[in-house]
């Protein structure tokens, strides 16, 4: 197991790239390190390798629930054209 | 033994351990916690059934006999909140589920028993602030709460509601967690996955749902709830926010609840006609596969619910297909269930009386959603009548069928008496048959057009709407009558043994009522199931 | 080996197990919870993606990430609480619980500030909304996101910091067996997803629509 | 009364008032009773094969139970495939309609309809606009652009099989070309509010030539009254006073729950007041009730309403009466 000093140090290098991505507009780069960090976080300091099956199931189940909302979720704006109608508009200057 | 013993005469039993009031609301015990739930849930059943026969009352009339539409409106609301999550979701896990479980797995109780407790105080206070919500002040949103509606265009107490059925999400959720974990880490020696038997794997399919589902409401409450208050949010198309979204991320729960609340039935349904078939359940691994397939399809079909709502047609397409999915493994249960009774040594006591019903209605409530599943049909059939009497026959003629089967089956169990069973067959005859005649009407008004939500209607559809009124006094006379033979059984009825129904199962080898322990010895599982030996002579009665 | 505290249990292994097993099961949940509002954000990028650009724009990127920092150390910290604990250190356990609390506590500060210099600038979604460009009702359903999201976070680590004050409170007291390591575990296995669930948050907030 | 209800009764038996009234309709039918047959089967099976085990099986019975434990997958699998390709079928037959039912045809006359608590404007491409009503000529294809003001309503025609969602804020269509002339019930069909039950009307499907003379008659008097429905509305009177369907005020009118006299049918007819004397409702009669109800109390009713002197405009009085006049021929 490798000490949470140095998961540490790796998750604020991570960071720093993430900020610099955004800065830099390189979006992907922002979107590719996220879930890095999120794997370190659960790794070293969730300890998912160390867990029983049975833990590492729930949490790859809570994963695909997700993963089930925002696909089949989200597939009906992109495959959707919403013609605007006029309405009364509040509080916009 | 006497027929007029008192509580101090029994056997200790977690009926008599310690009798104060304190005793029993802080009770960690499974067995007493269900018994809350009981009378809770019990009470919410009546008072949504109340709304309803108010409904039906008003509905005589072409013009509304009864109240205004206001009324009216706020009427259904009740209905609808109380019944949806006061009554079918929680019903047959939380009170039947939680006293069976423990028992079935050879557990001395649940995995997490305080927070079982703490789940029971969350639903009796989430329950309790959304019907301070339904009197004071009403609710006139239906139980859907769509936006924009329920967000700008109503001034009952949609906020507060919200809060309660938020809370009591919560002891759902837990309630889940509790389950899933016990069913995994506290079976009995030898138990394993396949020799468990179905009511614990649909128990488990359905706390999947709960664990998985009931968050998103949650999240979708508070959305609610935050443009509410604030007057913007992310529903609000005034501002470019899409009403549609409130509509997914709802159904992305509510259509999966509704197999939280039919899923255990069919746990309850199979033990029930395998015990009085005497016989195994035909094809057990594929029925406890097809609950778990529902388990995990029925979170992949929500969008048909919105088939004209003004979703892309293609979304529309995979909703249709993925809901025939779903009705797959419904159907292979049915076929199951006939299986055992085939060959079997059947009997008629008024548990199999109520589970075959539930087989009947269920089968019916199941045809009829291949035509809403269908988008042709759909388009004319949502929205009507024919929605109302198709999930009635799947949440009251199957899911309530199913809760009395269960009620009835382990009612010697649970309170260590028996009950009249004459009576009892008598009531389920009253139900099936008032059942059918309140809600068969209303595929017939369905197809004629009928809207449903209507305080009023054009009097040519009077005639079915009278015919499903009248069916409804006689449902009401079949769920009181139970009210009182079983109340008489509480005090008066015979003592139950061991095991009455010479069921299999771990909760049959416990005493009746069982001791606060549940087991002197923890028993230790050598076989499958349903293991039910040839009966010892063809006409034997079995007990008496 | 000691005595598991609930009857049902066969050993106080058992129940530990049994208890992290739970808080997994919990995160599952979890994970649903703040999945919905990744859910909603997903939305608005599809169907307003200037919108939610002109509201990126606007969010503090710098103390925002000071406090990605602040609540990745705080994960660090708890992680070493853990291991003190499961060496039977008692008092440093509750010393790395209470010092993970204060970086916590630090997070709610700085998100106080922030969320105080958004209202002066005119970032509440309702009447008075600031930004102006393209699709400024795009940017106040994205805002709308942001205060939701935020706060529920928000939530989230007030009552983690509750509950690693009962968790140092546990471990300074007692001898280091059994449920006090527990507590500390799981405390650990909550605090850290709410880590996550900000890992999540931080790039959808600040990152990933920025211009 | 009885009479009523038996004429009503034989009309929805039969359902006579539904019968197939668009195009579309007959194929949504033809579904719908391929459907139904098959569920008879099916239902036929289960409850028969239930009812023959139950008493072949039953407790004591000396039939053959030999081979009840036979291997159970060749059945599970069979029926398993069996319901998917059936499954398969009806959701290609229904995915097939409901596609066709979104794609209008080039030629379709297009009619603006907006929703709104509670009611219902539909405006012609020539202008004509209506109320809680809607004017098509026979063998047409119309397709209608619908949006809402407020809360979300559905668009629903029983007789033509057809419903949509009507969203605010955004544009959604509906299309069909009725094939028999006649007058079918429209309702909203999505939970809108207090008056949900309310909010409907009648379609109303013309031959052409007769279509012709509707358009060239309601192009000029529609505006006031329609305009005067709108306030109707507004103002809440609605709320309290039965308008505009002469079979629910008839309805309600023989019902102690109402609280206010229906309007449909007073305009130029003698009515009694609960001092016992009887006036003839003119534009005066009209007005005064408007601005000084307690003045002339409707007999039979106790006088609720607020007075409008001062709430309504001059000209919303005279949109307002032309409204309530054009009730008056709806006895």
């Amino acid at each position: 197991m490798i000490h949470p000093v140095l998961a540490w140090i790796l998750l604020m290098l991570l960071l720093a790239v993430e900020v610099l991505a955004a800065l830099l507009h390189v979006g992907w780069l922002a979107w590719a390190a996220a879930p890095v960090m999120i794997v370190v976080v659960a790794l070293m300091f969730m300890h998912v390798a160390q867990e029983s099956p049975l833990r590492r199931i729930f949490a790859i189940t809570g994963l695909v629930w997700i993963a089930i909302l925002l696909s089949l979720g989200s597939a009906d704006f992109a495959a959707r054209h919403n013609y605007p109608a006029p309405q009364q508009v509040i509080g916009v200057r | 033994m006497s027929r007029t013993s008192t509580v101090e005469d029994l056997p200790p039993s977690y009926l008599n351990k310690e009798n104060t009031l304190f005793s029993w609301l802080c009770s960690t015990d499974h067995k007493r916690i269900a018994l809350l739930y009981f009378g809770s849930i019990t009470a919410f059943f009546f008072l949504g059934s109340a709304g309803a026969a108010l409904m039906r009352l008003n509905l005589i009339s072409p013009a509304g006999a009864l109240v205004s539409h206001e009324g009216y409106n706020r009427l259904f609301t009740l209905h609808g909140v109380v019944m949806v999550w006061f009554f079918l979701v929680p019903a047959v896990p939380v009170t039947l589920g939680n006293f069976i479980l423990p028992l079935m797995l050879g557990a001395r109780d649940l995995a997490f028993p305080r927070l079982n407790l703490l789940s029971w105080y969350l639903f009796i206070t989430g329950g309790l602030i959304t019907l301070w919500a339904l009197f004071w002040g009403g609710l006139n949103t239906g139980w859907t709460f769509y936006t924009p509606l329920s967000t700008n265009y109503t001034n009952g107490h949609v906020v507060l509601a919200v809060v309660g059925i938020f809370i009591s999400g919560f002891s759902s959720i837990t309630t889940g967690v509790n389950f899933i974990v016990t069913i995994h880490r506290l079976r009995a020696p030898g138990l394993t996955w396949y020799r468990l038997p179905v009511f614990a794997w649909s128990l488990y399919a359905t706390s999947v749902i709960y664990v998985l589902g009931t968050p998103v409401l949650a999240m979708t409450l508070i959305l609610l709830a935050f443009e509410r208050i604030f007057h913007v949010g992310v529903f609000d198309s005034r501002i470019g926010g899409d009403p549609l979204l409130f509509q997914h991320l709802f159904w992305f729960y509510s259509h999966p609840a509704v197999y939280i609340m039919i899923l255990p039935g069919f746990g309850v349904v199979s033990e029930v006609i395998t015990a009085f078939s005497r016989k195994a359940l035909f094809g057990y691994k594929f029925v406890v596969w097809a609950s778990m397939s529902i388990a995990v399809i029925s979170f992949l079909v929500w969008g048909h619910h919105m088939f004209v709502a003004g979703q892309s047609i293609y979304s529309a397409i995979v909703f249709s297909l993925l809901s025939y999915l779903v009705a797959v493994p419904s159907a292979i249960k049915v076929f199951n269930w006939l299986g055992t009774l085939h060959k079997g040594h059947i009997q008629f006591e008024a548990p199999m009386l109520y589970a075959l019903g539930f087989v009947g209605l269920f089968t019916i409530g199941g045809l009829t959603g291949l035509f809403i599943a269908a988008l042709g049909t759909d388009v004319h059939l949502t929205q009507t009548y024919f929605i109302v009497a198709h999930f009635h026959y799947i949440m009251v003629g199957g899911m309530v069928s199913a809760f009395f089967a269960g009620l009835h089956y382990w009612w010697p169990k649970i309170t260590g008496r028996m009950y009249s069973d004459a009576w009892g067959r008598v009531a389920a005859a009253i139900i099936f048959f008032g059942f059918n005649l309140t809600f068969f009407p209303q595929f017939v008004l369905g197809y004629y057009g009928m809207p449903r939500r209507y305080a009023s209607y054009p009097p040519e559809y009077q005639v079915w709407n009278v015919l499903s009124s009248a069916g409804a006094v006689i449902l009401a006379i079949g769920y009181l009558t139970p009210l009182f033979y079983l109340s008489y059984s509480l005090l008066r009825g015979t003592r139950a043994t061991e095991n009455p129904w010479e069921a299999t199962g771990l909760e049959w080898k416990t005493s009746s009522p069982p001791q606060t322990e549940n087991f002197r010895h923890i028993p230790t599982v050598v076989d499958g199931p349903y293991n039910y030996p040839p009966p010892h002579s063809p006409a034997a009665p079995r007990h008496g | 080996m000691a005595e598991p505290r609930g009857f049902q249990y066969a050993s106080a292994a058992h129940e530990t197990d049994t208890a992290r097993a739970g808080m997994w099961l919990f995160l599952a949940s979890e994970m649903l919870f703040f999945g919905a509002i990744v859910y909603v954000w997903m939305v608005l990028r599809i169907t307003h993606p200037q919108g939610v650009v002109l509201g990126t724009s606007h969010t503090n990127l710098i103390l925002g990430s000071i406090n990605t920092a602040l609540l990745l150390t705080s994960s660090f910290t708890l992680t070493l609480g853990v291991m003190r604990a499961r060496a039977g250190q008692g008092a440093a356990a509750a010393r790395c619980c209470l010092l993970t609390a204060g970086l916590g506590v630090g997070f709610l500060a700085l998100k106080g500030l922030e969320w105080g210099l958004d209202l002066h600038e005119g970032l509440w979604p309702g009447p008075g909304f600031a930004p102006w460009g393209d699709d400024v009702g795009g940017a106040r359903l994205f805002m709308c996101f942001y205060w939701v999201a935020t706060a529920l976070h928000g939530l989230h680590m007030v009552i983690g910091v509750g509950l690693l004050a009962w968790a140092a409170r546990l471990a300074w007291r007692g001898p280091m067996a059994g449920r006090h390591v527990t507590a500390v575990e799981v405390v650990g296995l909550y605090w850290s997803f709410v880590d996550t669930v900000w890992l999540v948050m931080y790039p959808l907030i600040y990152l990933v629509a920025r211009p | 009364m009885i009479q009523d209800l038996l004429t009503n009764a034989i009309s929805a038996i039969t359902g006579l008032h539904l019968r197939p009234a668009s195009s579309s309709a007959r194929e949504t039918d033809a579904l719908l009773f391929a459907l139904i047959g098959g569920t008879i089967l099916v239902l036929g099976l289960v409850f028969g094969l239930m009812l023959y085990y139950v008493v072949r099986y039953r407790h004591g019975t000396k039939a053959s139970r030999d081979g009840s434990d036979a291997k159970s997958w060749r059945f599970e699998i069979s029926w398993t495939v069996a319901t998917l390709v059936v499954f398969f079928g009806l959701f290609v037959w229904g995915a097939d309609l409901y596609v066709r039912l979104f794609q209008p045809p080039a030629n379709a006359i297009r009619i603006a309809v907006t929703g709104k608590q509670w009611m219902w404007k539909a405006e012609h491409p020539g202008g004509q606009s209506e109320i809680n009503a809607l004017h098509v000529p026979i063998n047409q294809p119309i397709e209608l652009l619908m949006t809402s003001e407020d809360v979300i309503h559905d668009f629903s025609i029983p007789a033509f099989r057809i419903k949509h969602d009507v969203l605010p804020g955004r544009y959604t269509s509906l299309w069909f070309t009725a094939v028999e002339p006649g007058t079918y019930n429209l309702f909203c069909t999505q939970f809108c509010g207090t008056d949900h039950s309310q909010m409907g009307g009648k379609v109303v499907v013309m031959e052409a030539p007769a279509f012709q003379n509707w358009l060239e008659t309601s192009r000029t008097s529609v505006g006031l009254v329609a305009e005067g429905q709108v306030l109707f509305t507004r103002y809440g009177c609605s709320g309290c006073h039965a308008a505009g369907q002469p079979g629910m005020a008839a309805a309600r009118g023989s019902l102690s729950s109402v609280r206010a006299p229906p309007l449909d049918g007073v305009y130029g007819h003698p009515v009694p007041l609960n001092d016992g004397t009887v006036v003839i409702a003119d534009d005066q009669y009209i007005r005064d009730s408007i601005l000084m109800p307690a003045r002339q109390i409707v007999a039979g009713y106790a006088n609720q309403m607020p007075p409008f002197a001062g709430v309504v405009s001059e000209g919303d009085l005279v949109r307002l009466l032309a409204y309530i006049k054009s009730l008056g021929a709806n006895r």
